[in-house]
């Protein structure tokens, strides 16, 4: 299930209802990222996500998808938030369930690096030195990377 | 043609979206960013970097080769940073 | 922290408690492991979890301290429960909080892995052919062997 | 010296811990197991796969090698399967 909400979230009843009545699951790995204070060296006292509505329900869809095709999961979740978020603030939470750790595991990994590299968010810090656009990482493509098949039964 | 920008394309060309009649011949992505890149110094530095600029064509990502047509939703936008 | 205990846990509570008050958090990587109702076919009606209480605080906090020496961690949880449990019931919850979510996810892996092959934990299956023992799994031994450091610097 | 049994080495050898002195000679892991296995049927059974027992002196894992002493308490069982 995909959301994408100004609102924040609560983990614990979230999860709940993922995995409710499914005893197939025997476990579910989540991820959730919050607002860190200290991107870069100057202090965050604030950023707003910006979106591509449209686009963005989307691509989560079509993430959601292949990380289906690719692992058996019972259940999965994907929340993003969007608009002005504080530090400690909760931005996203991606969960993964399946009978077998190792399939939640690489499915929640999955999720949260091909959200961070194709789904369309912007972020917007209000430094010290004023508002500026933080600027996508190479690390973030890497670790997306992994998680291209080669050969004819490629997805991509 | 429906056109968006996001993110810093949005502030550098100073428009969250605009409807475009670009002229014949104008027929890929990669025509439609030279057309824009033509059309005045804002679009010229907003389009500088071409590799910093990422295309979605009716909400899908786009490539400079694929075609466009005039019913067509086409987002400019830098690489994404959510998550 | 570790604790080890009876009663079930809430997770968005847990969770809100790790993270409180530290804005370095960028993410936290969680595992939750449910019973299932299906090992090896037969159908499970409950198990009980049997530990050796002296010795599974002291592995749990050593696995920890190994979890905080090898990547840098914000803060981290281990919760598992003993006794009598049913399916769909939590067992275990694993939690790494980092700057950066490859740390989170690497470390909550790590944590889980070692727990699996190394805490005194031992499940008693009550099934439709009568109570039994489960196995010790091979793809757990492998799991947890890609963390063993090799050379010199090795943990053990 | 305390000896601790659990999981199905508390079924077979129908004791969950036990005080025991072994003779003089009986100075390792491995030795231990040796001379409870010559205990009786119970812990001939129990002990006959070598390979399936694992054993803690004072709460850390140890190997045949490791020595022991009469104030160590020793568990015995099998791998573990928590989680």
């Amino acid at each position: 299930m995909i959301r994408v909400q100004q609102e924040d979230f609560d983990v614990g009843k979230e999860l709940a209802k993922l995995t409710e009545g499914n005893q197939a699951i025997g476990g579910v790995a989540v991820f959730v990222g919050l607002v860190r204070d200290m991107a870069g060296g100057s202090g965050i006292s604030a950023m707003t996500l910006e979106h591509y509505p449209a686009m963005t329900e989307k691509m989560l869809s079509e993430i959601e998808e292949e990380a289906k095709q690719r692992w058996p999961l019972e259940a999965s979740l994907v929340i993003h938030r969007y608009g002005r978020l504080e530090p400690g603030d909760q931005i996203v939470m991606v969960a993964a369930a399946s009978a077998h750790r190792q399939a939640a595991f690489e499915a929640c990994e999955f999720l949260m690096d091909w959200l961070k590299t194709k789904a369309p968010f912007w972020k917007l810090e209000e430094t010290d030195q004023g508002a500026q656009w933080v600027d996508a990482r190479d690390s973030d493509d890497a670790a997306a990377a992994r998680w291209v098949k080669r050969g004819p039964d490629a997805a991509e | 043609m429906k056109l968006l920008y996001f993110a810093w394309l949005k502030t550098k060309t100073g428009l969250a979206e605009e409807n475009v009649t670009p002229p014949a011949g104008v027929a890929t992505v990669g025509q439609l960013l030279s057309w824009l890149e033509g059309r005045g110094p804002n679009f010229a530095d907003a389009l500088s970097d071409r590799g910093a600029i990422r295309v979605a064509v009716n909400q899908a990502y786009a490539k400079p080769g694929d075609p466009i047509g005039p019913d067509d939703e086409v987002a400019l936008f830098p690489p994404v940073t959510g998550g």
